[in-house]
């Protein structure tokens, strides 16, 4: 049984003024595939991600999801369609508690958001609540739960980040260095709960750290100056020499 | 819904606890009686003097105080043997505020007469509540025509002008004195609007055209674009109505873009009053107006207020001055007639409305029928003496009366 | 034809006179983001105390448009060390809060220290006439203002595009935090530019007096009016100032010339529009 | 555990004696109160719960205020009716502005709000043969309520006033509280992230925009019924300013804190000017003073001072409660 593309970029551009940010990629991502994204700063990674959250629009080219093609599409759009994202820094609510945050994911997949009668608390609310609960629980932030965003360390925001899009039910999962400014502890636990997701979510992961990319994914993808210069799996990339000269070269150079 | 039930249980066994003993609001509105009987014993007579002290009119309402202070001051605060108390309330000019004001002086000063506005927006927000609280209410500055017209009161008589007088009074002198052709501009807001009409109906009753109209917007600060549009040839002058910061700036302008060489100006007295002609410098020299006081009137009783406002407060009397000061003495001729007993709203109403006094600005008295105030009017002319520039009376509208209609 | 010369000056002329007026809020709100909606009590108090020195104490005319611009840079200085740079880690809304709680009590000590009346200051003698073009008399003053306004436009371009001042001024724009690490104290240079936006007020005061006069509640006018220069000007610029104002006194002269009345809504159709179509403004860079 | 509306009933009871008690002065000044609360209210849940600084909210309350009056005038005599086309009026006004402005954000949307109020006014202003220019609209006699009662007592128009409050405060509490309340909050909290999470923010600002502007429209009418009057000056930007101003020293985002500045600023504003006319400097000074000593309001004044008082206590249950405003309105875009 092949499986369908979920995801199909057609010569997909972007230029700000003169600079060419990403130019002329075209790859296909199938449903329930992991699939890494690296490349050095500045490579159009972030951009690649914001065309297809919808966050910017493209100046040219085309991107599908499964059968619908989806430039025009507002975000929120493709949110409600299953495209979800994280953010490379942390973009939440600051001055609501964890708890509300996750309300405000969960209360629209359950279709409650349009209820303005009831006060939304447990009671009038069970099923949504138990979720939150339940997720909580799962990523061990219960003691978390009322406290504020903004009070929180950085490595728990960070964790947020990443639950919200999670319990936002993806099909397509969007992760811009979701272990970024992490301790290798956190870091392993995030990787670890990644991997535990369900495996019909199709995850496109941006990460710096190539070990963590090459340990857990199926397929990795490099960006360099906005093209598209290696696509296949960890080994392949591993060894491919253009990839080596570019990229892995001048991290080797930094970090000496 | 328990809760609810409980409650509403609560509420009324204590609404129908305290209607039996108490003396709020609701007590107050159904016995009138008791602010009635307070005038037999020595309690002064209150004046609510509705003026505004900061806003747009500041400084009117702060001549028009002055002028009324002066006036009781001369009778040393005390009429017919009664004590005389001026509650001056700010209004800001916002009717909004003046009607809160207004409850204020009714409600809880207790007030005997109110006297102000200066706006004609808040006589008329005030309008409704005086005339149902039958507060006797004398105008001593708003114009508004509909005040002793379509909103004429029974309490409610006005000592100033109405704004009809102001333009109407210049119409037929303009067609004989200046030319058959005029150009009109006034500030676009109601009462300028009016005075415009009024002039426009005696101007053209007497033969007069009109070339052409233009109202800038009220509190406009540059004219040159309405004064390039009034500079047209064959025409015999501008009537223009303007006060305050516009009146300043429009006569400048109208000097400084070289039409004063060129088309006469004739307008209302705001144009060149005593309070803004020290700004405009020369500009005014020539200009002529009608006005129904000016300072340079030349009577015993004008000369006599102008000295001894001039010695009290420093500076020289403007016309709101005068308004307040007569608006006083018609109070205080009233209080007289009644020998200061002012509780009957009716009847002081009645006094008020009879009083003929020679004031500053020379005989006046009330009409009956509108409630609007008869006088004559004058036609100033503006020149310099001195270096500096002075009105001059050069003829007199006797006995001008608002058709009430 | 020469009526609508007429107008054209008229236009010129008054939309010098805005740019005098709005370059000083231009400044401080475009590179300080301090909506400053004291600015226009700054500008009234420039044009009271040209009042006080030029007709109470008889000082020429020249000497209050150096001195006075001075004194109110001096005043807006200390407002902004005393008052406002505490407020700045407070955010917008509580600066817009305390500058109008500001311009509230400067409206009060404006009335106690002046009176109520509207207060004309006459230009000076040289100026004091009239100049005969096309036909037409234009005040000499008017056209004085359009060439003082080209002036401060220069000066005020030159310092901002071509000076050192300029380039940190230009950076402080674009990345508040990029400055700090420049080595600048950023403090200072906050102050700076308040200092310059005040000094601008000052000068707008007593150059707008002659023509505008001055009169308690002017403030709350100015204000409006520089506010709609800086929305159609996009912030921060002045190029962009220099043009909306010019844009403004245009479209209102011409208005004013050709629809009486609706010029009223003209100006701030205008700025609808812009807003609309451009919300960065003419010239503005898009702030997201 | 419930005791919100416990003590909301109580105060609502307290009110309601309130003209048993106090000369008809203090019952009108109360009267105005409520209706520049329901006004004040009625802003905050643009500036406060959704995050969006209006500057031009007058235009609603003008819009309601004239439709109201006009209507009485007119067609009818009965309040339902013209308080009904009041709202219409105004709900129609705030489609069109909402539409317009909603896409701008910060300053921007606060100028655009500015300027849709100002082009309103100048209608208003100029439109004499209609609205009466700048003499305003007066002469509107009493309403009926239901048959022959009429509201030609300024007790009965408090009792009347203080229903409509009471009910408004009652619906949008519950409303405040509920989800699509919280995803107000959310917008003012972070619109990009809204979006990100599957929310059409610009659905949700225009709503909050018409349930915000409808109600500013409420507060005219009841001002129209209250006084008899309406004009132009109340629709002019100051008056906008004056009900952001009581948004901001009541409590921002708060359910009640608009309400208490309204009443703030009528009270200082009565008391001081009939003391002295430089009311303006003790208004201006009280705004500096609360912007460096409480820049979350009174309300927030008295939560701290709660919070002192019951330090021990255990704050168990904790709804999703109403955030101030963020300090860092994105006022520069």
């Amino acid at each position: 049984m092949k499986k369908e593309n979920i995801l199909s970029l057609k010569g997909l551009s972007k230029h700000f003024g003169g600079i060419k940010v990403i130019e002329d990629v075209t790859l296909e991502v199938t449903a329930g595939e992991r699939v890494g994204l690296i490349g050095p700063n500045g490579a159009g990674k972030s951009t690649l991600f914001n065309m297809i959250a919808g966050d910017l629009e493209p100046s040219g080219g085309s991107i599908s999801y499964f059968a619908d093609m989806i430039n025009r599409w507002p975000n929120y759009k493709r949110t409600e369609q299953g495209i979800v994202r994280t953010f490379q820094k942390n973009n939440l609510m600051l001055g609501l508690t964890v708890k509300e945050n996750l309300l405000l994911v969960l209360q629209r997949i359950d279709k409650k958001h349009t209820q303005w009668w009831k006060t939304a608390n447990k009671k009038n609310y069970p099923s949504l609540y138990e979720k939150v609960e339940k997720l909580l629980y799962e990523w061990g932030l219960q003691e978390y739960s009322q406290t504020k965003v903004q009070d929180l360390s950085y490595g728990v925001q960070r964790q947020i980040e990443i639950i919200m899009a999670i319990a936002g039910n993806p099909k397509l999962l969007l992760l811009d260095e979701p272990t970024a400014g992490m301790s290798q502890l956190e870091t392993d636990q995030i990787i670890s709960l990644i991997n535990k997701l369900p495996s019909e979510v199709t995850i496109m992961m941006i990460e710096h750290d190539i070990e963590v990319l090459f340990g857990n994914m199926d397929r990795v993808i490099v960006l360099h100056a906005g093209t598209l210069i290696a696509d296949g799996s960890p080994e392949e990339v591993r060894v491919n020499p253009d990839v080596k000269e570019i990229y892995m070269g001048k991290e080797e150079a930094a970090n000496a | 819904m328990k809760n609810f039930k409980r409650n509403g249980f609560v509420l009324i066994l204590l609404v129908l606890l305290l209607s039996a003993c108490s003396s709020g609001a609701i007590n107050t509105t159904t016995s009138k009686e008791k602010t009635k009987e307070k005038t037999d014993d020595n309690s002064p007579i209150k004046i609510g003097a509705l003026l505004p002290s900061t806003g747009v009119y500041a400084s009117l309402g702060e001549n028009l105080l002055n002028g009324m202070n002066l006036y009781f001051e001369e009778q040393n605060w005390e009429v017919a043997g009664k004590k005389i108390e001026i509650i001056h309330e700010d209004t800001e000019a916002d009717p909004q505020v003046a009607l809160r004001k207004l409850r204020k002086l009714t409600d809880q000063d207790k007030i005997d007469i109110l006297t102000g506005p200066v706006s004609t927006a808040v006589a008329y927000a005030i309008r409704d509540e005086v005339d149902s609280k039958k507060l006797p209410f004398l105008d001593s500055h708003a114009g508004g025509n509909d005040l002793t017209r379509s909103k004429r009161s029974d309490y409610i008589w006005r000592s100033s002008f109405s704004s009809w007088q102001i333009g109407h009074s210049m119409g037929e002198w303009a067609y004989k004195n200046v030319g058959k052709k005029i150009y009109v501009t006034a500030a676009d807001y109601a009462f300028g609007h009016e005075v415009a009409e009024a002039f426009k109906e005696a101007y053209t009753k007497a033969g007069g055209q009109i070339a052409g109209e233009v109202y800038p917007p009220l509190g406009n600060n540059d004219y040159s674009s309405y004064l390039g549009k009034m500079n047209k040839e064959g025409i015999d002058g501008i009537y223009a109505f303007y006060a305050g910061s516009d009146a300043v700036r429009f006569v400048q302008q109208y000097d400084q873009y070289g039409l004063k060489e060129k088309i006469p100006l004739i307008g209302s007295g705001w144009l060149t009053a005593e309070d803004v002609r020290p700004q405009q410098a020369n500009s005014p020299d020539g200009i002529k107006a009608s006005i129904f006081w000016d300072y340079s009137l030349d009577t015993k009783e004008n000369q006599t207020f102008i000295k001894a406002y001039e010695k009290k407060y420093n500076k020289r009397a403007s016309i709101e001055s005068a308004e307040g000061y007569d608006a006083a003495m018609i109070l205080a001729e009233a209080i007289n007639k009644l020998k200061g007993d002012v509780s009957d709203p009716d009847k002081l109403i009645e006094a008020m409305s009879s009083v003929e006094i020679n004031s500053p600005r020379g005989p006046i008295k009330f009409d009956k029928d509108t409630h609007n105030v008869i006088q004559n009017l004058y036609i100033v002319e503006t020149g310099i003496v001195n270096g500096k520039t002075e009105n001059k009376v050069i003829d007199t509208i006797p006995q001008v009366v608002d058709p009430g209609k | 034809m020469s009526a609508l010369l007429l107008q054209m000056m008229n236009g010129l002329s008054y939309g010098m006179l805005l740019f005098i007026i709005t370059c000083g809020i231009t400044i401080v709100f475009g590179i300080l983001g301090v909506l400053n909606l004291a600015h226009g009590s700054l500008y009234v108090l420039g044009s009271y105390v040209g009042y006080s020195l030029i007709i109470k104490a008889g000082l020429p005319f020249w000497v209050a448009l150096m001195a006075v611009p001075l004194l109110i840079a001096i005043i807006g200085l200390v407002l902004e060390v005393v008052i406002l740079r505490p407020t700045y880690k407070l955010g917008h809304l509580s600066q817009v809060l305390l500058t109008f709680g500001l311009a509230y009590i400067f409206h009060d000590v404006f009335s106690m220290m002046w009176g109520k009346n509207i207060l004309v200051v006459n230009p000076p003698d040289v100026l004091n006439m009239s100049v005969e073009i096309a036909g037409n008399a234009i005040p000499a003053y008017r056209l004085a203002l359009i060439v003082i306004g080209i002036v401060i436009a220069i000066f005020l371009w030159y310092t901002q595009e071509k000076t050192k001042w300029g380039a940190v001024i230009r950076a402080g724009l674009s990345d508040k935090e990029m400055v700090g690490g420049l080595g600048v104290n950023i403090h200072f240079v906050f102050t700076c530019v308040f200092f310059l936006g005040s000094l601008m007020a000052g000068l707008g005061g007593v150059l707008g007096s002659p023509v505008l006069g001055v009169y308690p509640g002017m403030e709350f006018q100015i204000l409006i009016l520089s506010l709609v220069v800086l929305v159609v000007g996009g912030l921060g610029s002045v190029t962009g100032t220099f043009i909306a104002s010019l844009l403004v006194g245009f479209v209102e002269t011409f208005s004013r010339f050709f629809l009486p009345e609706l010029s009223l809504i003209i100006t701030f159709a205008l700025m609808a529009l812009v807003l609309v179509i451009r919300p960065q403004g003419l010239t503005g860079r898009r702030v997201v | 555990m419930k005791k919100g509306p416990i003590k909301g009933t109580l105060l609502f009871l307290l009110m309601v004696l309130v003209p048993f008690f106090l000369s008809i002065y203090y019952v009108n000044i109360l009267s105005e109160i409520l209706i520049l609360g329901v006004f004040a209210v009625s802003l905050n849940i643009l500036v406060g719960q959704t995050g969006m600084v209006s500057l031009g909210h007058a235009a609603f309350f003008g819009a309601g205020a004239y439709a109201t009056g006009l209507a009485a005038i007119k067609f009818s005599t009965n309040i339902f009716v013209t308080l009904g086309i009041g709202l219409l009026f105004a709900f129609l006004l705030a489609l069109i502005i909402g539409l317009l402005s909603t896409k701008a954000h910060g300053f921007y949307f606060l100028m655009l709000t500015l300027a849709c109020s100002q082009i309103f006014y100048s209608l208003v202003y100029q439109w004499t043969t209609v609205t009466g220019g700048s003499n305003g609209l007066s002469g509107i006699a009493p309403l009926d309520v239901f048959g022959d009662i009429r509201l030609s007592n300024q007790v009965f128009v408090y009792y009347f006033i203080l229903v409509v409050m009471a009910i408004l405060l009652f619906l949008l509490s519950r409303f405040l509280h509920s989800p699509l309340g919280s995803v107000f909050i959310g917008i003012k909290e972070n619109e990009e992230r809204m979006k990100s999470i599957g929310y059409n923010t610009a659905l949700y600002k225009n709503i909050s925009f018409l349930i915000s502007g409808t109600m500013g429209g409420l507060a005219g009418g009841l001002y129209v019924i209250f006084n008899g009057f309406i004009s132009p000056t109340d629709v002019y930007w100051t008056a906008s300013g004056s009900v952001l101003i009581m948004v901001l020293i009541g409590g921002v985002g708060t359910l009640w804190g608009p309400v208490i500045g309204a009443a703030f600023i009528v009270i200082l504003e009565t008391i001081v000017s009939s003391y002295t006319e430089n009311w303006m400097m003790i208004i201006g000074t009280a705004f500096i003073l609360f912007v460096i000593f409480a820049p979350n309001g009174i309300v927030g004044i008295f939560n701290r001072a709660k919070r002192i008082v019951v330090k021990q206590q255990k704050i168990e249950h904790k709804e999703p409660n109403i955030i101030p405003i963020k300090q860092q309105t994105k006022m520069d875009g």
